[in-house]
């Protein structure tokens, strides 16, 4: 079904005025002074499109760092009313610019947060939201999605995704429903376009390791000592689990004020000591070493096995924001060769 | 779910006149967890504490919320109370709405609000409460007392009477503190040695008192009732057993001419010495500092003529522990010195004497024999101008407060000095004549009427020597402020009762509190006037302030009654408002770190090193422990701890948010 | 560099130390904290400009500590981090070899913890350049700019901790943010909750920063966070005229009183 | 470091002398003293009588100026002036809103960032070691220091030397070897401000101080502040009658005891305007240095 158009540079702009016209909430990268983030923006001149990757991921837009899942109030004859999540409160939104690790990204969540049960207020961002990846033309040494399976021109996850070619224009795959209705109003702008070979104008993302061999390697590693040896000079942060794309651990929390009060979800993560703390006190992953073979296990062994995506896509921001430059391609080409 | 009973108290009308207690009951009745919810007229009565007694049986209630007057009031009724119907005594709250709510409001709507908010919040509170057993600790009954002044004195042998072990350290080479100093006492007249020297001899005698003269106590640890004193017994040079006080080595002894710290400078002494003639041990003491052995390593005449042979230069200090139960400060005063005064020629004019040195010039056993007669030229003095409040009552001086004795000192030594000098004129500069006491006004108007003495009210401003007479300054504000210039022989300055020196150091290593002026701090100025903040450390005298005789000896057996009141027991219960590090399973232990943070700032020196050991005995991890026979619940630890590893029982930090909360979010 | 290896390797083969803490070559160019266990493994140590990292704080980690004695490498700031850990009982006196770098970037090492304060008694590093223009720059602030300057920055915060795992001085078994009964602080990173964790964090640290900036260079998304445990360390050096980890046996500033404090910032 | 000088009333009149040897000291000492540009009178001793908010403002601009000018010290030689502009910043710095009105009055920022300084402490933290440099003759003589009340009073607000019994005088003094006696009425009343209302009053108030200086064996007495002087000096025939004897005893200005003794002349000092003729004995001036000439008092001294 997927359309091949192709968006002259100088018609983005009108493109992105239609869209706010349309009251939709525009997410796309922008230069906050120090880095590269994912903002809401109003002014077209505020999306930065010269750069490698954003510094965190666009997971904080599907899966907010912070939610209130309900609300309550007691009232005084002690009766409650609930207030419960409203997915129809959500703005219609579009993410553009985001890279393609970053929509695999966010399959893997849609993976973890719909296996089973559908997390409602997840499945509701999720399909208010369009996504319009740009592919990579640049990278850096800590990018590796070319070892788990796609690469800088990858579709997966995408409604459109666009390519900068020739002249600064972007042939643009228009590669579901949501893309398709995305661009409705705008048909004039997007001219129809052969399908083309995008090679030519991606980036080489040289293969760092073999995923497939990692996954069987796995099997039989769990108490090896690699895993303390790696681990020796993690600090227990979480600083690499907050800016993947693809980490999906949560907290509930409840807040009682007294008459009301709510419960919120906020992210979490393997690699701090209190996360499998029990209230005994005892604690199944008591050090370091246990929580980093998890995230990797977790990543490359039991996400496959059990969701069939990787739960890693390649980007390389956890080792780009370690304080202690802790390094995931170093570790995985350790597991490979053992 | 917490099965709650609340009980709203009327206290006659003075709780209901302003708050509408049968509201409070029914809106407390509401609150989740409150089972039962009453008001009665007067809680604290029989019937009331009855009242209590079966609602708890009768509705199995686990928390009480009395809601009536202060905890101090009625706490401990209400926990008996509670207590005798099986319910642990510290599931028992007060809500005060009489102190907090009804006698500060008018009455209205808003005052029973408030009052039904204060309930609730110990309704939020008790829910949190966790039974907690008292604290029973075992006594050590020898008490030692610090300072062998009056109060000292007194203190021990009221406790030695009463049967018990008392341990007596003097800093001096002898007990007798400053009464020893005195001529005469006021109000009588009488010859103050004349009734103390049977006492300190009775202490020296005591088959219960053991005295350590020419000794500090250098520290304390442990708590009440189990402390263990560290007592350094400075090195005398002189046998104690052996020497008889003979006295032919201080009449030997070569060096003559040191200044009498016991004269206060106006007499000499030698170098190995007594203090004065009925010091008690009746033991000299080698003064180091200027002895000609210990400067040059020849003499050691009083070596040859000690028969005994009770001369021992090479002795050294001694460091002894002792256990004891309780502890006394009696530790004594100073007085401000004439050198304080610029404005009176700081120090350098002979002629101008603080009040001991006119003591012991009136004394007869002083250096003049009791004659009054002027330092420099030994001349009887025809004019003698005393100055009261000399620093005192003088926030310039840093010293606000009234030292209380100086009113009727003064009175005394002008009358003293009219017995001696018939023809002399005794006039006294003062702000207020502060007489209170039993026959002290007396003893002051008999000053200006039998003895001629004549008062001025004014202050002085500056004293100027000029041809061997003191030029007074002054003024008369009861003659509209008129200048007043006397030219005096002699200027006797009521200076100003300070704390003693060392009292600081003293107060840091028994950690007791002090005020600003270095006094000891009572636990309550009005209630608790004889107790520190540490219990089972207990003050006499004036250590405490600037106190004559009489309010020292009182205090002194106050002091008593309390110590005999402890040792009276088979232990000590106490309340177990304590501190506690937690303790969480392994491999933490606690989530305390160890950083011990929390050791200086307790006042109490309640915290302790817990070492976490494996079965072979290797340290695991090293944790504060609060000592329960110490702490005393006041928090500090508490607050500063940063990881939230101490808490305090009967107010956790769980308790105290959940009353916070129960404010906050119904308002 | 080969003074380190050199001494590291004799440490290791006569066994007076069973691991030294040190850097060694990272992937891509970057570097890591390594822990050398055998003599043979002691020539991966490097040190040079890219050396920035606090490795103090891996002196009081469980896995570190069960290695046995160690020796570390260590810059002026690494120094400061041992005699304040010293000071707060995290490390018994002289339990750390000391394999020192001068300012100047010489080799010196350091057999006792005396040794090190009396070489830290001749200076410790300064602020940078940038630190010291941004913390003047706050300073001018007026108090509502300052609010906002500070209430912008830490609104960005996504509360990794990852200020708190790379302090040394945050060696709390479980810090008071990990509470919930009662909950003292926020939990989900909100403006407020983040505003209350960092004035928390800069407050336990009064005293106690060594002034090492880890947390700043560890922050992901780039607070100056380190600035204001700086100021809270210039505030007790004006006040109480303490600064940390130049002595082993430092009395803990916010809770020593002693009767000369000046009392000024009451009002 | 800039070093501002406001002389006042009295140094531009009466105490001509003074203001010629502070400023010749601060040369020979190598220290540049810069007089505030349009000052005004400090508001000694009517305005604080009259109107707190003009006794403020007038010593409050003086002081803006001198920040204004950039000047870090302000030297004030006046006794009353050196109160009044000490206890106007002490008020001001006590309380910020009337600090505020004030500049609004002023229409000048007073921060009150300067600090200001007496002659004696000008002397002690700037002089000492230039004196000790440059000294060349050593005064044998004994002295009486004598300060007044207003040097050390009100102590809360100066801070400065012991109230009652004063020493910066003496060790300056000593530092120029004169012997210091001791002495009764180093802080007793001159009588000030009466000394032109009613002469008789300081006939008896300074007779006092005078007697007491002699009795106690001064050959002259040293002083820093204008009105002392006045009363000490010019009323000197009041203080003859009072006391029934004649005086000869001088009154020197504690500048004018420096300047001898780094050796400014006589003329440059104003010693030769004092009505109680300043004729010190020889030993007084006696060279410190090999070389130095002492001074001619003969050839120098002109009338005034």
């Amino acid at each position: 079904m997927t359309e091949t158009k192709l968006l002259k540079k100088s018609s983005f702009e009108s493109f992105f005025k239609s869209l706010q016209g349309q009251g939709k909430t525009i997410y796309a990268p922008k230069n906050n002074g120090k880095k590269v983030e994912f903002t809401k923006v109003s002014t077209f001149e505020d999306i930065v499109f010269d750069y490698i990757n954003s510094n965190q991921s666009t997971k904080d837009i599907v899966f907010p760092r912070y939610h209130k899942v309900f609300r309550y109030t007691k009232e005084k004859d002690q009766s409650i009313t609930l207030q419960d999540f409203d997915p129809n409160a959500l703005p219609e939104t579009v993410i553009i610019g985001q890279r393609p690790c970053d929509a695999v990204g966010i399959l893997a969540l849609k993976a973890i947060f719909e296996t089973d049960n559908k997390d409602l207020p997840f499945t509701a961002r999720y399909d208010k939201t369009t996504f319009v990846t740009i592919s990579c033309n640049k990278c850096d040494e800590n990018c590796f999605c070319t070892s788990n399976g796609f690469g800088p021109g990858s579709t997966n996850g995408s409604d459109i995704l666009l390519t900068p070619v020739q002249n600064g224009d972007f042939y643009a795959e228009i590669l579901t429903e949501k893309g398709k209705n995305l661009i409705k109003a705008n048909e004039s702008l997007f001219e129809n376009t052969a399908e083309m070979d995008k090679t030519p104008f991606l980036v080489k993302v040289e293969p760092k390791f073999d995923n497939t061999k990692i996954q069987e390697k796995l099997g039989s590693l769990f108490n090896h000592e690699t895993w303390v040896e790696q681990s020796l000079h993690c600090i227990g942060c979480g600083a690499c689990a907050y800016v993947c794309p693809a980490c999906a651990c949560f907290d509930i929390l409840d807040e009682d004020n007294g008459r009301s009060g709510f419960r919120y979800k906020c992210w979490d993560s393997c690699g701090l000591g209190n996360f499998t703390l029990h209230t005994s006190g005892h604690n199944p992953r008591e050090v370091q070493s246990q929580r980093w073979r998890q995230r990797i296990y977790h990543k490359f062994s039991y996400m496959p096995k059990r969701e069939h995506v990787f739960g890693c896509v390649g980007c390389g921001r956890c080792s780009k924001v370690c304080p202690v430059n802790m390094n995931i391609i170093e570790h995985l080409q350790t597991v490979n060769e053992l | 779910m917490a099965r709650i009973g609340v009980f709203v108290c009327h206290c006659g009308e003075n709780i209901s006149a302003t708050v509408d207690c049968k509201s409070v009951a029914e809106s407390t009745a509401e609150i989740p967890g409150v089972v039962h919810s009453v008001e009665y007229k007067y809680m604290c009565s029989a019937p009331g504490q009855l009242l209590i007694q079966e609602a708890i049986a009768e509705h199995k209630l686990d928390g009480v919320v009395v809601s009536a007057c202060s905890p101090r009031m009625h706490e401990p009724t209400f926990r008996n109370a509670c207590s005798r119907a099986n319910l642990n005594p510290y599931m028992v709250e007060m809500a005060n709405i009489r102190e907090h709510c009804s006698w500060v409001h008018e009455k209205g709507e808003a005052t029973t609000q408030k009052a039904a908010d204060i309930v609730r919040t110990m309704v939020e509170k008790v829910k949190k409460n966790k039974p907690l057993e008292p604290i029973r600790v075992p006594i050590t009954k020898t008490a030692l007392v610090i300072g062998g002044g009056v109060a000292g004195i007194q203190a021990a042998l009221d406790i030695a009477n009463g049967g018990h072990q008392v341990v007596m350290v003097e800093r001096e080479p002898s007990i007798g503190g400053h009464m020893s100093q005195l001529s005469e006492t006021f109000p009588t007249l009488d010859c103050s040695q004349c009734i103390l020297t049977p006492r300190m001899v009775e202490v020296y005698q005591h088959p219960n008192i053991r005295l350590i003269t020419y000794a500090e106590v250098i520290g304390l640890d442990g708590f009440v009732g189990n402390f263990v004193a560290k007592i350094k017994k400075k090195a005398r040079s002189v046998d104690e057993d052996v020497c008889t006080g003979c006295g032919a080595c201080w009449n030997k002894c070569p060096q003559k001419k040191i200044p009498n710290e016991f004269e206060r400078g106006l007499g000499k002494r030698t170098a190995i010495y007594i203090p004065f003639p009925q010091a008690v041990p009746n033991k000299p003491v080698i003064d180091k500092n200027n002895c000609t052995y210990y400067k040059t390593g020849k003499c050691k005449i009083c070596e040859k003529v000690c028969l005994p042979g009770a001369i021992r230069f090479d002795q050294p200090d001694e460091i002894i522990e002792i256990p004891v139960g309780s502890v006394t400060i009696c530790t004594g005063f100073d007085v401000k010195k004439t050198d304080f005064f610029p404005e009176y020629g700081y120090g350098k004019y002979k002629d101008v004497l603080d009040g001991i040195q006119f003591e012991r010039l009136a004394s007869a056993s002083g250096p003049t024999l009791g004659e009054i007669r002027r330092p420099s030229d030994g001349q009887i003095p025809k004019k003698i101008v005393f100055i009261k409040c000399a620093g005192s009552r003088d926030p310039a001086k840093g010293i606000e407060y009234c030292s209380k004795i100086c009113c009727m000192y003064t009175a005394k030594h002008a009358m003293l000095y009219k017995h001696k000098v018939h023809d002399g004129t005794p006039i006294v500069f003062y702000m207020d004549i502060r007489a209170g006491g039993k026959n002290y006004e007396e003893f002051v108007r008999r000053a200006q009427v039998e003895d001629e003495v004549q008062y001025i009210r004014g202050r002085v401003s500056k004293v100027i020597e000029k041809n061997g007479k003191l030029l007074v300054y002054g003024a008369d504000t009861l003659l509209g402020g008129k200048p007043v210039l006397i030219e005096a022989d002699m200027v006797v300055l009521a200076t100003a009762g300070v704390s003693n020196e060392g009292a600081e150091e003293l107060a840091q290593t028994l950690h007791v509190s002090y005020d600003q002026h270095k006094f000891f701090a009572e636990a309550h100025p009005k209630l608790k006037p004889v107790e520190t903040n540490t219990a089972g450390i207990y003050l006499a005298g004036a250590c405490q302030t600037t106190k004559d005789i009489p309010d020292s000896v009182s205090a002194a057996s106050g002091t008593a009654a309390k110590v005999l009141g402890m040792f009276a027991q088979k232990e000590i219960t106490r309340e177990p408002i304590i501190a506690v590090v937690n303790r969480i399973s392994p491999p933490a232990f606690s989530t305390c770190v160890g950083c011990f943070m929390c050791q200086p700032v307790c006042p109490y020196n309640a915290i302790e090193k817990e070492e976490i050991k494996t079965r072979d005995g290797k340290v695991l991890k090293e944790l504060a422990r609060v000592n329960p026979g110490l702490c005393q619940g006041c928090g500090t630890c508490v607050a500063l701890c940063r990881s939230k590893s101490i808490d305090l029982q009967g107010f956790t930090d769980q308790q105290v948010y959940s009353e916070v909360f129960a404010m906050l979010n119904d308002i | 560099m080969e003074d380190i290896r050199k001494r590291a390797k004799q440490l290791l083969e006569a066994k007076t130390v069973d691991v030294v803490i040190g850097y060694g070559e990272g992937y891509g160019k970057k570097v890591k904290a390594i822990f050398v266990r055998k003599p043979e493994d002691a020539d991966k140590l490097i040190y040079d400009e890219r050396c920035t990292q606090n490795i103090g704080v891996y002196l009081t980690k469980h896995e570190v500590k069960h290695f046995g004695k160690a020796a570390i490498v260590a810059s002026v700031p690494v120094m400061r981090t041992i005699l304040q850990l010293c000071s707060e009982n995290q490390l018994k006196e002289d339990d750390v070899l000391t394999l020192g770098i001068t300012l100047e970037g010489k080799f010196l090492e350091f057999p006792t913890y005396r040794t090190l304060e009396n070489f830290l008694a001749n200076g410790v590093q300064p602020l940078t350049e940038s630190d010291k223009e941004l913390m003047a720059k706050i300073d001018a602030m007026s108090i509502s700019e300052r609010w906002n300057f500070w209430t912008a920055e830490l609104s960005k915060c996504i509360k990794c901790y990852a200020c708190r795992s790379s302090c040394p001085m945050c060696y709390c078994n479980r810090c008071m943010v990990d509470y919930n009964q009662p909950q003292w602080v926020s939990v989900p990173s909100t403006e407020i909750g983040n505003i209350e964790w960092h004035l928390m964090r800069a407050m336990h640290l009064a005293g106690r920063c060594v002034n090492c900036g880890e947390c700043g260079r560890a922050c992901p998304v780039d607070l100056p966070i380190h600035l204001l445990t700086f100021k809270a360390s210039e505030e007790a050096k004006i006040n109480f005229s303490a600064v940390a980890g130049l002595s082993m046996a430092m009395p803990s500033t916010l809770s020593t009183y002693k009767p000369n404090d000046k009392e000024n910032f009451i009002k | 470091m800039k070093i501002g000088l406001y002389p006042g009333c009295s140094l531009t009149g009466t105490a001509r002398e003074y203001n010629e040897s502070v400023v010749a000291i601060s040369k020979a000492l190598g220290l540049e003293v810069i007089e505030i540009p349009d000052w005004n009178c400090c508001g000694a001793t009517a305005a604080h009588n009259l109107n707190k908010e003009l006794s403020l403002s007038l010593p409050a601009r003086n002081m803006a100026i001198a920040e204004r000018e950039k000047m870090d010290i302000i030297v004030v030689p006046c006794a009353a002036c050196y109160s009044r502009l000490t206890v106007t910043q002490h008020e001001l710095h006590e309380n910020p809103v009337l600090k505020a009105r004030i500049s609004e009055v002023l229409e000048m920022e007073y921060h009150g960032t300067s600090r200001v300084l007496n002659v004696i402490q000008f002397i002690e933290e700037f002089g000492a070691k230039a004196i000790a440099e440059k000294k060349v003759k050593s005064l044998g003589l004994k002295v009486a220091c004598y300060y007044g009340c207003l040097m050390v009073r009100p102590p809360k607000i100066l801070k400065f030397d012991r109230p009652e019994d004063p020493q910066s005088m003496e060790k300056i003094m000593a530092s120029l070897g004169a012997e210091p006696i001791e002495w009764n009425y180093k802080t007793e009343c001159c009588g000030a401000a009466m000394s032109v209302a009613k002469t008789k009053i300081v006939g008896r108030l300074s007779g006092d101080i005078v007697e007491d200086a002699v009795e106690r064996g001064a050959e002259a007495i040293i002083v820093a502040c204008p009105m002392c002087h006045s009363n000490l000096d010019m009323r000197r025939p009041d203080i003859e009658t009072y006391k029934g004897k004649k005086f000869d005893i001088p009154i020197i200005y504690l500048s004018q005891a420096v300047g001898l003794s780094v050796g400014v002349g006589w003329n440059e000092l104003g010693l030769h305007r004092h009505f109680v003729k300043v004729d010190l004995p020889e030993k007084a001036v006696k060279p410190e240095v090999a070389g130095a000439k002492p001074i001619d008092k003969k050839e120098e001294q002109v009338e005034n």
